[in-house]
């Protein structure tokens, strides 16, 4: 495992963690060459279906990182970023994928040795855990895929959208949330959509039975029956053909 | 731009900065197999005026629609290489450039070939990221070359007849019946001594007498549409309607006093006075004569639960009128009451050592133990506890005066909303960088100046609308601003409407249409991407940072090489 | 481009309008081929409008109706419809015609996805089958 | 006394319902409440219904349309009682409004709210099956088609406000409490089905497949969770083997639950033979204790599951069930024939009970009635409708457990009973909307306006909105064309009216949703413009384009394009039509002089109106006149008498006494009957008939009928009732009834057998009395008294069909019949052997049914426009039927149908006129060859022949009878019929706009 050099992605904002990683380079401060940095204008931009995108393709780590609360160029981005943070964690760990390989911090434009040192200390953690099992485990990239397609549909994205509103100023009826009562929503959709995409995926590769997205999935067939009948009402799955006496069912395409 | 993707790559040796560490050559030849890449070369310094010439030699020979230079960080000679793509006729956001320096050479100079790989690598991603670019506009909008100041006090006048100065027309806006604001209120002004009306008359003529600025009094902001260049306020003057359209908007509404009802006896002893009422009586002239005592109590409603703020001036108010009492009559005993003496610059700390040399009577007093005060047989009578002696002293006096400490106006609520500009949880107003950019808001186009956003005395009032009123003047004298291209575009086939981005973007660039559904002002977007990556329906796209784009960006990258 | 068949549907008003609804509704996508004539009892649909269809280049023709024997609003007006239908059929046999290309189906205003799964399948059916020529022999006859 | 003329009706399931519509009709202001968003209660969620396996949804949806769009009828979903003050005629009702959240001003019931919510909840409505949203819509048919925002589960993110475009959203609306002054009151809050979580011996909730009866209702739905197939839950394999265990929660003292709850049997076996139907090769196999298919031709129904459908039946009450460990099967241990057996199956569905609601004692706390020992209100045998507080009425299933036809006819019942103290009321609270003169289109060239909806985004979002606009204006006959938000809100109304005369517009076309719906607010915005309602032609480009074609934009946008093509092409050749006018004579003519035929008379004679009740018999009471027992104490010869007594004294009554009617003709509201006596022959002008003949007591020839000591029930009464004391009786059931020669159930004699064996045994509790039976059918709370008799040792013996009892004389009386425990023949010496004889239908029905033009059922029994929703109307408007001329039923529930009856007939009786629709078809009596086809196809008797001048015979259409179905049109063969509103030129014009090209 000594000789493996793991493949790093990072989304680094314009203004302050690119200009970090510039004023690293122009002090000379030496890092490993793992990083591939992705320049985007705001660490807020960072959509979580892309870092899954690049786990379930491979990549060994994830970085992200942005300008230092408070000092964010787009005066709140970097909050933005921390919430959808928040949803890839809870991705990557249903996707059964090690926490470490995902990571978010802030560098300032000034602190060059500092973003070399995080640069350093994650390529160190990603090596640490070896090669993304992704790669040769066909369930942990379906997972990250289903994990990729969940960040990608609406009812996620509509609660990570609204988190920041909810936990801080209180809902619509002026009834306040508290952190912990959001995470125990996030917890139980983030369960359910990761598990109705995967299914998804599975269907779209080959019409399966309950009882097969079941042998396939481990999870109880009753369970998987649910999210059938779900799926089925959101037009994602409908009936294939029976096979004996089991219904199977096909992904639909969704446009 | 549908044609077939033509890129040619320009990796650059940057003296030795590169060409030391990266096998430029190599990458030059990498480069060269990628696909959609017809041509590739390397330059000594791609930055020089022969490297850009070659470049624009390339794109015309080469027939390139796609440029990517492999050289620095794109933070400082993006524009450079943009422009040059320009003059040889091609749109500015088909380049792309791959930081194999800054991020490369320079930070693995022990490993060169892992560096030649990386940098290779840098390429690849910023072909794949170039092989999805497309040309885009950069709007331009018109700045109206008139500005509004709300609120006519020495903040509001001051930039008002700065913007005249520049050669603007200006809209004054004063709620009350006449100009002045609070310096109509004081005295005199520390530190100079000067009468405030010295101060503010002058100014209020040649308000009056500009044929550039026109004074609305009794007016309120009713209402306000548009984005820099183009606002359209509604303001309403005793009841009338009026559109006024301007390009700029500068908040000076000041701020208020705290009437202290309930603290140390303020309205229920007699003789209890704030500062504001003392000046009131040094106006009047021999109200004071009879007073041999006074105590001054500082912090009266400020940095509490409720204020927690510092009102900032309090302090060298009450030495100044401290020493001007003292001055007026050696015999008299003054006291002044404080928690913290925060008579911040030289200039204020000056004063404090004069009013200690003048005899005034500095006495420290408990937050946890505050001063009382109750009526006495000839005045109020004040009890404080003072920690340094540690014993009660009981003073006996003709009068207590308070230093009540500035509070927010209270339309600010409303004008905030108006605005759509925010206001901190003091709920003054709050600017969009607290260091940098102290005079703007996030909004464009709307500036903020004197105590609407916090509490100040009258140089720095009149610095900042100074200040303010040349900030707005920068797009004014412009007449024409450019707006970036890099901003976010909606989808109206797939939003429904949701209201999440509306609700993420803070310099309200997204608005609702008259279907309800989501549209970006291109004018006010700043392109942070915030509403794209939220989204629930995915219907934003950011321009020049697709997702589609990220995406091949990332898989570039973890393809072998 | 793909050949498109044109379906003209008879739809009652009770159950099959109905049904076509509750597709709607479910949001159940069919192929956008059809287009429906809402009669209030498919007895009302007379054979001349099925062949005045097909005569106007209709490639498909579908009538549909509540399901016999106790859902009709008019008690009995499916059978009708059932038996002239039935009828029609062998005359289209008789002039050359593919049967197939007219539909009977008993839609309830519960099976939404009924409706959307005879609407995909009758219209895929006539693509498989390719397009009428009832057109070209009415043009034929007229001269 | 003061009187109101409005009635409050609690409950908007089927009951409540047909109950408010018959007030409304006529002419009472009718507040329907209901505590769930929207009405419809339990039948909607039901797949099917017994014993006609009728879609339940598709004959529901246009009564839930008809009371939303009632305009006499209020809805007051979401809402709740809260107190009921004052008196019969007089009452306040305190209600609270429950926060919907929802403006229903603004809501379309587009549905955007309920797809965007990003919250998940259980779906009551499909029985936790499946999920909704926090802001939901019920089910897609919901009347009033209003969102809902279930505050419980949401999270109050606010997405719902921001998607709606309609503006809808109100969060901070609170729950309101407001007051109604009512006359009378009517319950209708129905059942709820019993919970079989506590008897833990099933499984249920432990067990994925044990389901109860309503989920299984869900399951088999086209619209539940899987979509119409029969999954199992715990797999999703399709099921081999079903079990259906009945008496889950009824018959089970138990639980609480000592009655039986009458549908069961029924429900299970419809269950069975759908859930057949639905998976091919599934077996069903019913395990019950007595098979109660007591009603009209339910019998056939039983018959036919078990030998066309292989519905498997087993006489065994199920202790428990067991999970198969890994196949998660079911296995049930039974006893069969006395052995205990085993056997695994695949679903098992609990047949459960019906419980009153779970709130009924708050209900009765507010509303002041008292409830019997059940939980369902108190009412006794003779005042079926009435609660213990006057004014105050009740139906359906609340009263007692019963099937939805029984439910209907209590309904009329109640709304008889409600409208009876406030008849003078009549109209006052009903305002009469006014609208312009018509403007004359004859000869005008079309001037179609055309307003396409964006619907939101429902339609904006996938079709080009503007571009068919555009389009539409290009359209010949096009004047104008514009699109709106919302094209059915209100303030487009008023700029569809601006805009009609603006434009001189004289057609209108409106695409955006379904007419089913839609049509008649746009029909009524045209009357207000001044124009004929039927120059109104939709296009739907929701339901039908946008809806179903979401990710085609394009070919959605030339759909759309299409539709609005084909509305203009049938808009240009609209015509106004004229709506007939029904002049009511304001008579009733009430066929039967019986317990029924007295009961309708009364309810319509009381409220104002004369009635002709025609008897053959010397004297009134009919069948009532031979009862002497009732189980639950009354005196029935005191009711007959009372009876008699007021209808022959009532002033609006005239009494026909021996006498029958000759000849009837005419139609709804214009009838002329003749009828005949000894006195010779009156004619009577009436505007309804009820036919109320009643049956007979079958004459046994079995059994030894005839001789000493055998005898018919009746026969037994009549004894009883003159000191009789037999020591040993034997009873025998079904004599007559569910035979070859008569399939069906006579349903009263389980009852008649046990209220007389109780008879016999108070007078001498020491009498040995056995009924040997085939099933004991004490239905309802009759339940009680046959356990009764059982307590009291009567004996009660099965007997099969195979193995009938055998009564023999031999000295004295003996019957054998083998005992199917000890499974040996018993032979019982017997004073007196009674025979429970079946009801026959009267003799005369088949010469009534032809006068009337009214079908007969196999049975002989006259057959009613829908076994389901129209148990009291014929297919020909304005003649009904009530008691045993419409099957075998008992004393409360003749009463029930007979005022029921009664107020289906006061709907016409109290309108001097009735509009019907205009889209009708008409005669054109040149191209007529008078073959008479036409008058054969009609259902509705809307076609007579009449001969003309020259004697040659032409049909001609009654416009007061056609319902505009169109079939005669289609069937005539000269040609000679048009369909008013689906002229053959108008369809045509459909036919060939659809298959044009769009012209680039």
């Amino acid at each position: 495992m000594t000789d493996f050099e793991p493949k790093i992605i990072g989304f680094l904002c314009n203004w302050c963690s690119y200009a970090g990683a510039d004023l690293a380079g122009v002090s000379r401060i030496q890092y490993p060459t793992n990083l591939r940095i992705i320049r985007v204008m705001c660490s807020g931009r960072v959509d979580p279906a892309l870092p899954l995108g690049f786990l379930a393709e491979g990549a060994d780590g994830v970085m992200i990182t942005g300008c230092h609360i408070g000092d964010c160029h787009y005066i709140d981005g970097n909050l933005h970023a921390k919430r959808k943070y928040g949803l890839l964690e809870r991705l990557v760990a249903k996707a059964g994928l090690e926490p470490g390989r995902i990571m978010l911090d802030w560098v300032s434009a000034s602190e060059g040795q500092r973003f070399a040192d995080i640069v350093t200390g994650f390529t160190d953690q990603v090596r640490e855990l070896g090669p993304n099992p992704a790669v040769t485990d066909p369930c942990v990239k379906l997972n990250l895929m289903a994990a990729k397609a969940a960040a990608a549909e609406y009812r996620l994205r509509a609660l990570v959208g609204k988190e920041e509103k909810l936990v801080t100023e209180g809902n619509v009826y002026g009834e306040e949330m508290t952190q912990e009562e959001f995470d125990r929503i996030m917890e139980e959709v983030v369960e359910t959509e990761f598990t109705r995409n995967k299914i998804r995926l599975i269907l779209s590769v080959k019409p399966m039975s309950v009882k097969g997205l079941s042998a396939e999935t481990g999870i109880d067939s009753r369970i998987i029956l649910d999210h059938v009948v779900a799926l089925r009402q959101r037009g994602w799955v409908d009936l294939h053909e029976v096979q004996g006496n089991s219904p199977v069912y096909r992904a639909m395409e969704v446009q | 731009m549908s044609e077939e993707p033509r890129i040619g790559v320009f990796v650059c040796h940057c003296g030795i900065n590169i060409g030391g560490y990266v096998d430029v050559p190599d990458v030059v030849e990498y480069a060269t197999g990628l696909p959609d890449v017809v041509y590739a070369e390397p330059n000594l310094y791609m930055c020089s005026s022969d490297g850009l010439q070659k470049i624009q030699e390339a794109i015309k020979k080469y027939e390139l629609n796609r440029v990517v230079v492999a050289s620095c960080t794109p933070r400082t000679h993006e524009p450079l290489f943009q422009s040059a793509c320009e003059e040889a006729g091609l749109n500015k956001y088909v380049f792309e450039m791959a930081n194999i320096r800054d991020q490369c050479s320079w930070v693995h100079m022990h490993e060169p070939e892992k560096a030649t790989q990386k940098a290779k690598s840098l390429v690849r991603m910023a072909v794949a990221k170039a092989r999805l670019l497309v040309p885009e506009e950069e709007p331009e909008i018109d700045i109206r070359p008139t500005g509004l100041v709300i609120g006519g006090g020495v903040s509001g006048l001051t930039s008002a007849l700065s913007l005249a100065d520049q050669g603007f027309k200006v809209h004054l806006v004063e709620k009350e019946d006449r100009l002045g604001g609070t310096l109509l209120k004081l005295d005199t002004l520390f530190s100079s001594n000067v009468k405030a009306s010295e101060v503010i008359n002058p100014l209020i003529k040649r308000v009056k007498a500009s044929t550039d600025v026109t004074v609305h009094l009794d007016s309120r902001v009713a209402d306000v549409k548009g984005f820099i260049g183009s606002f359209d306020v509604g303001i309403e003057t005793r009841g009338e309607p009026e559109m006024l359209s301007v390009g700029t908007i500068i908040v000076a509404t000041g701020a208020d006093y705290l009437s202290p009802e309930g603290l140390y006896g303020y309205g229920q002893v007699d003789n209890v006075v704030t500062q504001m009422e003392l000046e009131q009586l040094f106006k009047e002239g021999g109200r004071l004569d009879g007073v041999k005592t006074l105590v001054m109590i500082q912090c009266a409603g400020s940095r509490n639960e409720e204020r927690p703020y510092c009102s900032r001036v309090c302090c060298t108010e009450a030495i100044k009128n401290a020493i001007k009492l003292v001055k007026e009559n050696p015999k008299r005993d003054v006291y002044i009451l404080y928690r913290d003496l925060q008579t911040y610059g030289i200039e204020f700390s000056m004063m404090e050592y004069d009013a200690k040399k003048s005899g005034v009577k500095l006495v420290m007093y408990d937050k946890e133990r505050l001063p009382e005060v109750t009526g006495g047989k000839r005045g109020p009578m004040v009890r404080v506890y003072s920690p340094l002696l540690d014993e009660e002293l009981t003073i006996e006096t003709d009068m207590v005066v308070l230093s009540a400490p500035i509070i927010p106006n209270e339309d600010n609520e409303a004008l905030s909303k108006h605005l759509k500009v925010p206001l901190n949880s003091d709920r003054f107003f709050m600017e969009a960088h607290v260091k940098l950019r102290p005079l703007d808001f996030a909004t464009d186009g709307i500036y903020v100046c004197g105590t609407a956003h916090s509490p100040k005395e009258v140089a720095e009032s009149v610095s900042q609308a100074r200040g303010a009123a040349s900030r707005a003047g920068i797009p004014m004298a412009k007449g024409r601003l450019k707006t970036a291209a890099i901003t976010s575009v909606v989808d109206e086939a797939k939003c429904s409407g949701c209201g999440t981005c509306i609700e993420l973007c803070v310099y309200n660039a997204i608005t609702k249409n008259e279907r309800g559904l989501a549209q970006v002002t291109s004018a006010v977007c700043k392109g942070c991407g915030v509403c794209g990556a939220s989204c629930p329906e995915r219907a934003i796209t950011m321009r020049h940072f697709t997702n589609e784009e990220l995406e091949a960006q990332g898989l570039a990258a973890l393809k072998e090489a | 481009m793909s050949y498109e068949p044109k379906i003209v549907g008879f739809l009652c008003n009770w159950c099959s309008y109905a049904g076509a609804d509750l597709a709607g509704v479910s949001r159940f996508q069919y192929p956008p081929n059809l287009r429906v004539i809402r009669v209030m009892c498919s007895g009302r649909v007379h054979p001349a409008h099925i062949l005045e269809a097909f005569r106007n280049g209709a490639d498909g023709v579908l009538v549909a109706g509540c399901h016999p024997p106790n859902d009709c609003h008019y008690i009995s007006g499916n059978l009708k419809a059932k038996r002239r239908v039935a009828m029609l059929k062998k005359l289209m046999i008789q002039m050359g015609m593919d049967e197939r290309r007219l539909r009977l189906e008993w839609v309830s205003a519960a099976e939404g996805e009924k409706f959307a799964r005879v609407v995909t399948e009758f219209t895929n059916q006539l693509k498989e089958m390719g397009p009428a020529s009832m057109k070209a022999m009415a043009v034929a006859e007229d001269d | 006394m003061k009187a109101v003329g409005a009635v409050l009706v609690l409950g908007g399931g089927i009951a409540g319902i047909q109950a408010s519509l018959d007030l409304a009709d006529a002419g009472f202001k009718v507040y329907l409440m209901d505590k769930e968003p929207t009405i419809g209660g339990v039948m909607t969620q039901l797949d099917k219904t017994f014993p006609t396996n009728d879609c339940a949804m598709c004959i529901l949806a246009p009564k839930l349309v008809g009371a939303g769009r009632h305009p006499n009828v209020e809805l007051l979903t979401y809402t709740e009682i809260v107190e009921l003050k004052g008196e019969e005629g007089d009452f306040t009702a305190t209600l609270k409004r429950k926060a919907r959240r929802i403006d229903p001003e603004k809501c379309t019931g587009c549905g955007d709210c309920a797809r965007k919510c990003p919250v998940e909840a259980i779906d009551e409505y499909n029985m936790g099956m499946a999920k909704r949203s926090s802001a939901y819509i019920k089910y897609p048919q919901a009347v009033p088609l209003i969102a809902t925002i279930d505050k419980s589960k949401c999270i109050g993110c606010g997405i719902c406000a921001e998607v709606c475009k309609a503006e809808a959203v109100v969060y901070d609306e609170e729950d309101v409490t407001f007051e109604l002054n009512i006359g009378s009151v009517i319950l209708a809050p129905g059942f709820e089905a019993f919970d079989p979580s506590t008897l833990t011996e099933y499984g249920y909730g432990r067990y994925p497949n044990v389901v109860t009866s309503m989920e299984f209702e869900r399951i088999l739905s086209a619209t539940g969770p899987y979509r119409g197939t029969v999954l199992r839950p715990s797999d999703g394999d399709l099921p081999k083997k079903v079990a259906f265990l009945q008496c889950i929660g009824s018959r089970d003292e138990r639980v609480g639950n000592s009655y039986c709850s009458g549908v069961c049997c029924m429900y299970a076996m419809k269950e069975a033979v759908i859930a057949q139907e639905h998976n091919p090769g599934l077996e069903a196999t019913i395990f019950f204790m007595d098979l109660r298919a007591f009603g009209k031709e339910f019998d056939d129904y039983y018959i036919r599951a078990e030998k066309e459908h292989g519905v498997r039946f087993i006489r065994s009450r199920v202790a428990s069930t067991r999970q198969v460990p890994g196949s998660r099967d079911i296995l049930l241990s039974y006893v069969e024939d006395g052995e205990v057996k085993e056997e695994s199956f695949d679903i098992v569905v609990l047949s459960v009970g019906l419980n009153p609601p779970h709130d009924s004692a708050e209900l009765s706390d507010a509303v002041g009635i008292e409830l019997n020992r059940h939980g369902f209100a108190k009412t006794s045998l003779f005042k079926p409708l009435e609660t213990s507080r006057p004014g105050v009425y009740v139906c359906g299933a609340f009263q007692g457990p019963k099937d939805i036809p029984d439910s209907v006819a209590q309904a009329s019942g109640a709304a008889a009973k409600a409208s009876k103290g406030i008849a003078q009321e009549r109209g006052k609270l009903i305002t009469k909307v006014e609208y312009p003169a018509e403007k004359d289109v004859a000869g005008v060239e079309p001037r179609v306006g055309v307003f396409v909806c964006h619907c939101g985004i429902n339609i904006g979002g996938v079709v080009d909105v503007p571009d068919v606009v555009e389009y539409a204006r290009t359209l010949p006959g096009v004047a104008y064309a514009e699109q709106n938000l919302y094209t059915c809100s209100q303030d487009t109304q008023d700029k569809i009216k601006e805009n009609i005369l603006e434009y001189d517009l004289n057609r209108v076309v409106v695409a955006s949703c379904t007419p089913r719906t839609h049509e008649p607010l746009f029909r009524a915005t045209l009357r207000e413009a001044g124009l004929n309602e039927y120059l109104f032609e939709m296009a739907n480009i929701r339901d039908q384009c946008s809806w179903v074609h979401m990710h085609q934009h394009e070919a959605a946008t030339e759909k759309a394009k299409g539709l609005v093509r084909m509305a203009v092409a049938k808009a240009r050749l609209l015509k106004p039509l004229e709506k007939p006018v029904i002049k009511t004579t304001p008579v009733a003519l009430v066929i039967g002089g019986g317990l029924s035929g007295m009961t309708s008379a009364l309810e319509i004679a009381d409220q104002g109106y004369e009635v002709h009740l025609v008897e053959k018999a010397g004297e009134l009471g009919g069948n009532l006149r031979h009862i002497k027992y009732v189980p639950t104490g009354e005196n029935p010869e005191e009711e007959l008498w009372k009876l008699v007594e007021r209808v022959s004294g009532h002033p609006n009554i005239e009494v026909h006494l021996g006498t029958q009617l000759a000849d009837a003709h005419g139609y709804i509201g214009n009838f002329e009957s003749t009828l005949v006596s000894e006195r010779g022959e009156t004619v009577v002008n009436h505007g309804v008939a009820i036919i109320a003949t009643g049956g007979v007591e079958y004459k046994p020839t079995e059994y030894l009928y005839g001789s000493e000591g055998v005898m018919t029930q009746f026969e037994l009464e009549a004894k009883l009732h003159k000191g009789y004391k037999p020591d040993t009786v034997v009873m025998i059931q079904c004599v007559g009834s569910r035979c070859e020669e008569r399939t069906y159930c006579s349903r009263v004699c389980c009852t008649g057998a046990v209220t007389n064996a109780l008879r016999i045994k108070e007078t001498n509790p020491d009498a040995d009395i056995y009924v040997l039976y085939k099933d004991m059918r004490t239905y309802g709370f009759k339940e009680d008294y046959y356990r009764e008799a059982a307590d009291r040792g009567v004996i009660f013996i099965r007997y099969t069909d195979e193995d009938k009892p055998i009564v023999e004389e031999q000295g004295g009386l003996r019957v054998t019949v083998t005992d199917p425990v000890l499974r040996e023949k018993v032979a019982i010496p017997a004073d007196a052997v009674v025979l429970a004889a079946a009801i026959l239908p009267s003799e005369d029905n088949a010469k009534l049914a032809g006068m009337f033009k009214v079908p007969l059922s196999k049975d002989g029994f006259f057959l009613e426009a829908h076994m389901k929703l129209r148990p009291l109307d014929f297919a020909t408007d304005g003649v009904f039927l009530a008691g045993l001329a419409h099957g075998p039923k008992t004393l409360d529930e003749c009463i029930s149908q007979a005022s029921g009856a009664a107020a289906r007939a006061l709907t016409i009786l109290s309108q001097p006129t009735i509009e019907v629709d205009g889209a009708i078809a008409k005669v054109d009596e040149d191209r007529c060859s008078g073959c008479r086809m036409c008058e054969h196809v009609c259902e509705f008797n809307a076609i007579e022949m009449v001969e003309d001048e020259e004697g040659k015979v032409r049909s001609h259409v009654i416009p007061e009878v056609c319902k505009g179905c169109g079939v005669c049109v289609a069937t005539c063969p000269s040609g000679a019929i048009t369909a008013g509103h689906f002229t053959d030129t108008e369809i045509l014009s459909q036919i060939i706009t659809a298959l044009q090209e769009v012209e680039a």
